[in-house]
């Protein structure tokens, strides 16, 4: 075995220093190898996102708008296919989840019908809350090809056309709640758009 | 209480012994004990403690021996406050002063980092007060 | 784009560097000399932490090893009774030294009262705690120095290597006794000795501690040692004395000749892993306990003693029975 | 001991999780399901033995009084490899363990061996260690995960056996908690069975 | 043969049989009602869970832990019937299998059973339950004299539900208090919720029941109630469009129930009255406090087993007073 | 984020330990103490607040600027490891009996875990300064409270007989799943 | 009546079963041979005076103090000492002490055995306690402690209160409450000296309610006697333990680990008064007492006025012989008393009672889990937690038993005898006392 290093000043600076920055030289170039594919991963995801819940489109563009309450802003993807308007895929979120905030994108036509949503994140309990996801449930299908002029986003329990899922009454209003928001806006700005 | 004031007992070794002092050094027991490797767990804190003690009254130990050290509980709750629960108010309320002022965020961070040098400095002057008043024994 | 890695070397390097410069300062200050020795002799020893050495510990006895080995270049009063010899001489071996061998021990319990020989007078009730019930009263056989089968020394073993005989309401130690001697310490009536393992793990004691008159002992316990001293009589190396009408046999003097057994008349001293004796006709009705090995060797005759053995009163020789 | 032991012996009788309790916040944190726990611990395990080799091949580079700063450097960095490449190839399992990733460099298991072990071997058997050990880890996040997802919601690696969900407190926080406990009670009784 | 044995030499004749045994009396009248109300699947839910109860006690004394058997002892029974009494009626059979071996398995026997447990068995149980299954555990039978209950049962929320609900969908106590039971039914039991929980007045006189054996004290359920009674008077006071009134929390959801049978097993309450003062304090607070602002429509599980945790160090801040501790004045 | 949310969060609704899963191993192994353990809080509660001003401030001020985010880990825990020991240092220079009276009194502070933990946590929440160090200071009380809340129940278990099989760490294990299953009542408190 | 007075935590009520109440103390024949232990006090054993072989008379002095608590012993017939070996004592343990053959009854010279009443006493106080000392008295109430120590109050301490204790608050014992109605005006006049040698001018005689002509009795001997007062006390185990009882009569609390004294009282049990009187007005040493031998199954429950040293099984005969389904024979009351292992063994000094108890009553219930009711709790008159105490030296954690107060554990019973889980509370408990006094000898040693 050979001998160990002695601990002295120079020895353990020296070391340190040394393993630092090789270490920094190793991340570095890990970083920039993964950081095309990381952005891509991002980009791909948001764009699977918008792609489930509009219509076949070649082009999305962001925009951050103002929220109907002016408080908070949301992230509408426009989407279009060549050069038309497809629909809008708004970002929307809302608080009064059971388990807090949900965050869901809402695909509307350009006639503010609904053509899909999708949830982006949720801390709902699963097996109850969770159901709100594609994958889990039906519930997200009643909103399919709705109007909310026509569709009133409420639960039955409160007067509304959604059929809450059982006993999940808190997390079905609040995905409501999401939903209405990106319409109020939707209603709003699409007039602004483009 | 009858039974007196309880104390916080702790078992160490004497290390040195140099004239009426023992240096006794504690093997911090991990607050981890079920880990069975916490002895190589040493990310953020020392593994053994030296403490001195003044020998005074009991000579009969030699370097090597096993001792139980003993102090009263209440010396523990003071040293965690002076140690750590006033620089901590320290931090904070220095913090909330400067953002107050309305200082830009990072700054009134470090501001509120640096006014724990003069609480440092302040318990530095009162290092000997502390040396009469934090007393700790050797059990029996 | 290549001033990324640039950066973050520039960055990681200046951290490295301070904490470097911090360690160095703290490991000046917390300076603490272990020897590596120790730990070498901790990882040979048993780590049973039973305290049978003497110190509290394993790792207080390593240390304890390698101060003395360092200071006064022998090991000779140290004693890992767990490990016994071998590891000892794996400690030597460590600190570069040589050991004495030393002749293992093992426990063995002093008191033969079981239920068919001290039969139950009366019948204790409250909880299994030897200590509890010595304070209380003398025994269920009557027997105020014997065994009181409620089990403290099987609860101080740590070993497994003791535990009581349902059948005869003794404790029987068995061979994964490591001489830790706490069950001595458990005992509250000192039943409980180290004894020399012998030769062949063959040995001989007296399986009692009654100090009563014969007269007195015998009424609780047929097979009481009633101090009549033919035994000491009989031994031709000065093994045996009694005191306080007790018999104790000295084990560095006995050979194990075995003569003491034959002329007990109580039956009260034992012979442990010995061969089966020839059959002899007027021993025959008085079958001597016989077992190969220890932990049968509670099976001992239940036969009653004749009674009528006269015992010598004698004057109280002031010598403590061991 | 031989390679082969070294290499199992995490598995049961020395499994950093169940028999030496390490690194007991991701064992909790991330076994929702059997495949999280098959990722974290697979995460846990490239990063062990990564940092074992690396380790093994400049202990004798490095002063003592740095040794423990300089192979947190290390084991940090391959944290952040691992981080990173989760990013960017397996982002959905990346949320899903989120938080959990980054401690790796707290856990004990991993500083542990290259102090105890890596410090002391050559680079192969530190890697065989790291592996043994990595494993040991994963098997035991899996097997967790697995039971908490059985329990949970009546499914095995994503793959439903009954109707309708399981007992959801096994999904949340207080089955975590309550699972290990009966599994850790179970595996020593067996250790002591065979011991 | 004599005997001999340390002082003392006699016993007192009560015995922990005995008031386990006498815990059931007092149960027996909320047991009628709940039969009464939601007809024989509540004394199905009752036969099942005490009868698994005795089971996986058994089993785990006789296979797991191989100690003495005490199922005799009358403690799983309790157990038991108060996990059915914390149940909906029209719970799955084996959901109550489930809660049994919950109870048992993980409440009482991980700890070395009867006595050693830290939480309430039944309430561990329950909140297993709760949390595992909420469909089921939040679908209430409208409860019904027993003859119709036969032919069908309708699911309808507990009032504290559909009061949480309601306020939580914007209505105020006003529009909602139309659809309340009145005060009597309250009382008697005739509104939703488990099939223990629901009548006030059979509860009581269990309560008064155990009072008058002696087999829990006064200051447990009063002080939880008072607690209740307080603090939701207060919020009445200030905003009775959103708050209920102090009666109605009083005598809807399990704080009945809560109070007088499950905060007062002695077994995970206080040793002091002091102590036990403190305890219901803070049932009835945090009962409150999730009645109030928490996502539960109702709290009384939780709060128990909350304070049960800090039971160990109420225990240890409230000692009994040592003779000969206090100076004279001389 | 309204403060009083964060900290009633932080201490109740998602505990450090009993929902977020970090510090668990001292958690299982806390003394028996009450009082060290409040110590240890105490401790705790410095050195949280500190290391999340002091990463805070990276992250924002060095980290971020320099597009450096990626290395967020390894400085972190390097700027944590080098703090605690400052910490250690200033104390036993400054006081060496203060510091000797801490010796003894408190266990090690190994929260690594945690400390980290909650520097990541505050950043990914983004969390202003101030919130940040509201975060942390809710964060070691809620730890404290589970802490001294074991320590009691511990003490409990030490003079009861637990069954073979369950004593130690699976007993502990469980009786904090039950006490995370008694936690479930304050879901939904704060949205 | 429920406002008399009485002591404040804890008790309980067992029934009280005084089956012997009302009968009248009859004398015991002197028995042809007795054993007479050596060590009859708590404290040191006494040292022999006498041979094998000598004869001596009633009365004599055969052993005398071995130490400063330790007492002198006399012979308490007259005879020859037939032997001096080891005997055995209550216990079943053989310890010294003196066998005497029974030879007449002749008397020491100047002892006064006749009934007269002596109503006046002269002497100062070092000539009582001289006298006391001298008559080898111990505490009749089974404690056994010297009584002339006590009356030496230490300096700097100032005794204010005498307290007669007849209280008597065992099940089943009557023989201070005989004692009280047979010898009042002797033990009126034995509390005077004792006042007179403690210089104190308060006594109290504390009964016990239950015994209603035993207050009227006392209260009117008392009457014209200045600063003795007799105070009825509510029905309550154990209200004769010595700090329950200064409790109940004056409210003060001795501190822990204290003496009586502290607080300025004196404790004496109204047998022991009775035996002050007679050792210094008639100069009789401590040789006899009143023994209850009671018991469900005994024929004729009595009260007997016994020689020391006569064998129990005399007292048994005596009082309709050995019942055959006798499970238990308890020296003193079931509360407090001594299982004995055989009727051989003689009466000493301390001997308050014989309880015989049925084979059916003679066992332990069926111990199960502690339920953590807190009843041992609510009714431990000295405010401890005997759960608590009961697992922690079950477990064999003695430090933490010593801080929760193990030792001022008076060993009543009242938590056993509450118990629901039966579970053997105090055994567990003494073996911690045990444990923690050992912990402590060694720690004073150091
Ligand atoms: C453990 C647990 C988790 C729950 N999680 C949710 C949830 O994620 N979303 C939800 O809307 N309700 C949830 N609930 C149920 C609510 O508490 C409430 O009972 C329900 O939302 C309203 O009842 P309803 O939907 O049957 O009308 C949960 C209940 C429990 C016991
Ligand atoms: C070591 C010791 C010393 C005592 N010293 C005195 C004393 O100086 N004065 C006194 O009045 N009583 C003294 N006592 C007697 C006790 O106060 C008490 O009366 C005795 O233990 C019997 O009380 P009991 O029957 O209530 O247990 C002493 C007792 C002991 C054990
Ligand atoms: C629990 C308990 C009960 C007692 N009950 C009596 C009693 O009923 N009568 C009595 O004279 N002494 C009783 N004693 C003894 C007294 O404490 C005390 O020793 C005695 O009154 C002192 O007087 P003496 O020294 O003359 O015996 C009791 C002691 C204890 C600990
Ligand atoms: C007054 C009283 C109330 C009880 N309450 C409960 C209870 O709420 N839940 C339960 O499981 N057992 C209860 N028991 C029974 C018993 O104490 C319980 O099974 C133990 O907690 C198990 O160790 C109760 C017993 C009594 C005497
Ligand atoms: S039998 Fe005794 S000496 Fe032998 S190992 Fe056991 S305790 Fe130690
Ligand atoms: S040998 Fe001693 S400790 Fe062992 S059972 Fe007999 S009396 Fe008890
Ligand atoms: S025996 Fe001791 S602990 Fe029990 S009640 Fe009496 S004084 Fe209290
Ligand atoms: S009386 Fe018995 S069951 Fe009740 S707390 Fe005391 S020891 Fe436990
Ligand atoms: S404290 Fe989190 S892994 Fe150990």
């Amino acid at each position: 075995m050979a001998s160990k290093k002695e601990s002295n000043f120079v020895n353990m600076v020296l070391a340190l220093v040394m393993v630092s920055v090789v270490a920094a030289l190793a991340l570095g170039s890990v970083y920039m190898l993964t950081k095309k594919p990381i952005a891509l991963a991002q980009k791909r995801k948001q764009e699977a996102a918008i792609k489930a819940v509009l219509p076949a489109f070649d082009h999305v563009k962001g925009v951050k708008v103002p929220d109907a309450d002016g408080n908070d802003s949301l992230l509408f993807n426009v989407a279009t296919k060549d050069g038309k308007l497809v629909g809008i895929a708004v970002n929307t979120y809302t608080d009064k989840g059971f388990g807090g905030k949900i965050k869901a994108m809402i695909g509307f036509l350009p006639n503010g019908t609904i053509y899909n949503t999708s949830i982006l994140e949720l801390k709902e309990t699963p097996g109850l809350g969770t159901k709100l996801q594609k994958s889990k449930s039906d519930f997200p299908n009643q909103f399919k090809g709705k109007n909310p002029k026509t569709f009133q986003l409420k639960v039955t329990k409160d007067g509304g056309d959604v059929d809450a899922i059982t006993a999940a009454t808190i997390s079905s209003r609040a995905f409501c709640d999401a939903v209405q928001r990106a319409y109020d806006t939707f209603e709003k700005e699409k007039n602004h758009i483009n | 209480m009858v039974s007196g004031e309880e104390t916080v007992t702790h078992s160490g070794k004497i290390r040195k012994i140099s004239g009426n002092n023992a240096e006794i050094a504690i093997i911090a027991k991990a607050g981890c004990v079920s880990c069975s490797l916490n002895n190589v767990c040493s990310v953020s804190d020392m593994k053994e403690k030296i403490i001195e003690v003044d020998l005074r009254q009991i000579q009969h130990y030699r370097e090597g021996d096993d001792v139980v050290v003993e102090m009263k509980q209440s010396y523990g709750t003071w040293a965690v406050l002076l140690g750590y629960f006033f620089p901590f108010l320290v931090l904070f309320f220095g913090l909330m002063l400067f953002l107050h002022f309305g200082l830009d965020q990072g700054l009134a961070g470090i501001l509120s980092i640096v006014l724990l040098i003069p609480y440092y400095s302040l318990l530095y002057l009162l290092r000997n007060f502390f040396k009469k008043r934090f007393r700790y024994n050797i059990q029996f | 784009m290549d001033n990324v890695v640039f950066i973050s070397m520039l960055v990681l390097g200046a951290l490295g560097l301070v904490s470097a410069i911090i360690l160095y300062f703290v490991a000046r200050k917390f300076k603490v000399f272990e020897d590596p020795k120790i730990d070498e002799v901790e990882a040979v020893l048993p780590n049973a932490n039973c305290g049978g050495c003497g110190y509290p510990g394993c790792r207080p006895f390593a240390e304890v090893t390698t101060k003395k080995a360092k200071e006064d270049k022998s090991l000779d009063d140290l004693l890992c009774p767990v490990g016994g010899n071998d590891v000892m001489k794996m400690i030597a071996d460590i600190h570069g030294l040589s050991i004495q061998e030393r002749d293992p021990m093992i426990a063995v319990v002093r008191c033969n009262g079981t239920f068919a020989h001290s039969p139950e007078k009366v019948k204790f009730e409250g909880v299994t705690s030897c200590s509890f019930a010595d304070a209380l009263f003398a025994g269920e056989g009557g027997c105020q120095y014997g065994c009181l089968g409620l089990g403290d020394c099987v609860d101080a073993c740590g070993f497994d290597a003791i535990n009581m005989d349902a059948e005869t309401g003794l404790p029987v130690v068995n061979d994964k006794c490591t001489a830790c001697g706490a069950c001595v310490i458990a005992c509250p009536r000192d039943i409980i000795e180290l004894r020399e393992k012998g030769p062949k793990d063959k040995r001989i004691f007296v399986s009692c501690v009654n100090k009563d008159k014969g007269a007195t002992a015998i009424k609780n316990c047929d097979v009481a040692c009633i101090g009549c001293g033919k035994c000491e009589k009989v031994c031709e190396f000065d093994a045996i004395t009694i005191s306080n009408f007790l018999s104790y046999i000295d084990f560095d003097k006995c050979r194990l000749c075995r003569k003491c057994v034959e002329v007990c008349p109580t039956n009260s001293i034992w012979e442990v892993n010995f061969k089966p004796r020839k059959p002899r006709p007027e021993k025959a009705v008085k079958p001597k306990q016989n077992s190969v090995n220890v932990a049968t060797a509670t099976l001992i005759t239940s036969q009653k003693i004749v009674s009528g053995t006269k015992n010598t009163e004698r004057s109280n020789i002031d010598k403590s029975e061991n | 001991m031989n390679q082969v032991q070294n290499l199992t012996k995490g598995f049961i009788k020395e499994n950093p999780v169940f028999v030496l309790l390490l690194g007991m916040c991701p064992t909790l944190g991330t076994t929702t399901s059997a495949l999280n726990g098959l990722g974290m611990g697979l995460a846990t395990a490239f990063v062990l033995v990564g940092s074992n080799v690396v380790v093994s091949m400049v202990k004798n580079l490095i002063p003592d009084k740095v040794r423990i700063p300089s192979f947190i450097v290390i084991i940090a960095s391959f944290v952040t490899i691992v981080e990173l490449v989760m990013q960017a190839y397996v982002p959905a399992l990346y949320a899903q363990l989120g938080l959990f990733i980054p401690l790796i460099v707290v856990n004990c298991i991993v500083l542990g061996r290259a102090e105890a072990f890596a410090s002391k071997n050559t680079v192969w058997s530190s890697a065989i260690d790291g592996l043994g050990m990595g494993l040991g880890f994963a098997f035991a996040l899996t097997v967790l995960g697995a039971v908490r997802e059985l329990l949970g919601s009546g499914a095995l690696f994503g793959i439903h056996f009954i109707k309708g969900d399981g007992m959801l407190a096994f999904i949340l926080a207080p089955g975590a908690f309550i699972a290990l406990g009966y599994i850790i009670a179970v595996i020593n009784r067996l250790n002591k069975k065979t011991a | 043969m004599l005997t001999i044995s340390g002082s003392p030499h006699l016993h007192g004749d009560n015995s922990t049989k005995k008031i386990m045994y006498g815990v059931v009396t007092a149960m027996l009248p909320a047991m009628v009602v709940a039969i009464w109300y939601f007809g024989l699947g509540a004394l199905e839910i009752i036969v099942l869970s005490v009868g698994f109860s005795l089971f996986f006690e058994w089993l785990i004394q006789k296979y797991l832990i191989k100690g003495p058997l005490t199922i005799t002892d009358g403690s799983a029974m309790v157990t038991g019937i108060l996990l059915a009494f914390n149940v909906p009626s029209n719970l799955p059979w084996w959901m109550i299998i489930i809660g049994a071996l919950v109870a048992i398995g993980i409440g009482k026997m991980s700890f070395g059973g009867l006595g050693k447990n830290i939480f309430n068995p039944a309430l561990v149980s329950r909140v297993f339950l709760l949390v595992s299954f909420p469909v089921a555990m939040t679908s209430w039978p409208k409860p019904s004299p027993i003859t119709k209950t036969l032919v069908d049962t309708i699911t309808g929320p507990t009032p504290l539900g559909f009061v949480k609900e309601g306020l939580g969908a914007g209505k105020t106590l006003a529009e909602l208090s139309q659809h309340l039971p009145g005060y009597g039914q309250q009382l008697m039991g005739q509104m939703g919720g488990s099939l223990g929980e629901v009548s006030a007045l059979a509860l009581i006189i269990g309560g008064i029941y155990m009072l008058w054996k002696k087999i829990i004290t006064w200051e447990i359920p009063v002080s939880v109630l008072v607690t209740v009674f307080v603090f939701s008077g207060i919020l009445w006071q200030i905003d009775p469009l959103h708050y209920t009134n102090p009666v109605f929390n009083l005598l809807t959801g399990g704080i009945m129930l809560g109070a007088i049978f499950m905060a007062t097993d002695m077994v995970t309450s206080p040793m002091t009255r002091g102590g036990q003062l403190l305890f219901g304090f803070g049932i009835g607070l945090i009962t409150m406090l999730i009645r109030v602002w928490g996502a539960y429509p109702e709290g009384v599980s939780f709060a128990i087993l909350l304070m049960n945790s800090v039971v160990p160090l109420i225990n240890k801040g409230f000692k009994p007073k040592r003779f000969g501790t206090v100076k004279m004045a001389a | 984020m309204d403060y009083f949310v964060i900290i009633i969060s932080a201490i109740f609704v998602s505990n450090i330990v009993l929902t977020q899963f970090l510090g668990i191993c001292p958690f299982l192994g806390v003394s028996t103490r009450i009082s060290t353990s409040v110590g240890m809080g105490g401790a705790v509660l410095f050195v949280m607040t500190l290391a999340t001003m002091v990463t805070w401030i990276i992250q924002y001020y060095v980290l971020q600027p320099m597009g450096l985010i990626f290395m967020q880990t390894i400085v972190f825990i390097l700027v944590i490891a080098a703090l605690v020991q400052m910490v250690e240092i200033i104390l036993k220079k400054i006081s060496p009996s203060l510091y000797q009276a801490l010796g003894i009194f408190l266990p090690l502070i190994t929260t690594n875990c945690a400390v980290l933990g909650v520097a990541i946590l505050t950043v990914q929440k983004h969390f202003d300064l101030m919130q940040g160090v509201v975060f942390s200071m809710a964060t070691a009380v809620g730890y404290t409270m589970a802490l001294v809340i074991f320590a009691g129940i511990r003490e409990h278990l030490d003079i009861i007989e637990v069954p073979k099989g369950m004593r130690g760490i699976p007993i502990a294990l469980v009786t904090a799943g039950v006490l995370a299953l008694a936690f479930m009542g304050f879901t939904g408190m704060v949205k | 009546m429920g406002f008399l007075k009485t002591f404040v935590l804890g008790g309980i009520h067992p029934p009280e079963n005084k089956l012997s109440a009302g009968k009248p103390i009859r004398s015991l024949s002197v028995p042809v041979q007795v054993v007479v232990p050596m060590g009859q006090n708590l404290g040191a054993p006494s040292k022999p005076v006498v041979k094998r072989g000598d004869k001596v008379k009633t009365g004599q002095l055969i052993a005398e103090a071995g130490g400063f608590i330790s007492s002198n012993v006399h012979s308490p017939v007259s005879g020859t000492i037939f032997k001096i070996d080891n005997m055995m004592d209550a216990s079943g343990f053989r310890r010294p002490a003196f066998i005497i053959k029974v030879e007449g009854d002749e008397w020491m010279d100047g002892i006064d055995n006749t009934e007269t009443f002596v109503k006046d006493v002269t002497l100062s106080s070092e000539e009582i306690i001289a006298k006391v000392k001298n008559a080898g008295i111990v505490g009749m109430g089974g404690a056994t402690f010297p009584t002339h120590v006590k009356l030496m109050v230490p300096p700097g301490r100032n005794a204010e209160y005498l307290i007669i204790n007849g209280v008597e608050c065992e099940p089943y014992l009557t023989a201070d409450h005989q004692l009280m109605l047979e010898k009042g005006p002797e033990i009126v006049v034995g509390t005077k000296i004792l006042m007179k040698a403690l210089k104190v001018n308060r006594a109290v005689i504390g009964i016990e309610n239950n015994k209603p002509d035993a207050i009227k009795l006392m209260r009117d001997l008392t009457a014209e006697e200045e600063g003795i007062v007799v105070q009825p006390l509510k029905v309550k185990y154990p209200q004769g333990g010595e700090k329950q009882l200064i409790k109940a009569v004056t409210n003060r609390e001795v501190p822990s680990g204290k003496l009586p004294i502290e607080v300025g009282c004196v404790v004496q049990n109204v047998g022991t008064a009775f035996a002050v009187y007679e050792a210094v007005t008639k100069n009789k040493p401590l040789i006899e007492r009143v023994v209850t031998v009671t018991g469900k199954a005994l024929e004729n429950p009595s009260n007997l006025r016994v020689r020391i040293g006569t064998p129990v099984r005399a007292l048994v005969d005596e009082a309709g012989g050995f019942p055959d389904d006798t499970g238990k024979i308890i020296g003193g009351g079931p509360m407090m008393g001594k299982a004995l292992a055989t009727l051989d063994v003689p009466v000493v000094k301390g001997t308050s009672g014989i309880l015989l108890q049925r084979e059916e009553a003679a066992h332990r219930p069926v111990e199960g889990p502690c339920i953590r009711c807190s009843k041992c709790t609510q009714v431990c008159p000295m405010g401890l937690e005997p759960f608590l105490l009961s697992r922690l030296a079950r477990v064999g954690n003695y430090e933490a038993a010593e801080g929760e107060g193990v030792m001022d554990c008076i060993e009543c019973g009242s938590c056993q005898y509450t118990c629901p889980a039966k579970i053997p509370l105090l055994d567990y408990l003494r073996l911690g006392k045990n444990k923690v006094g050992v912990l402590i000898r060694a720690r004073t040693k150091r």
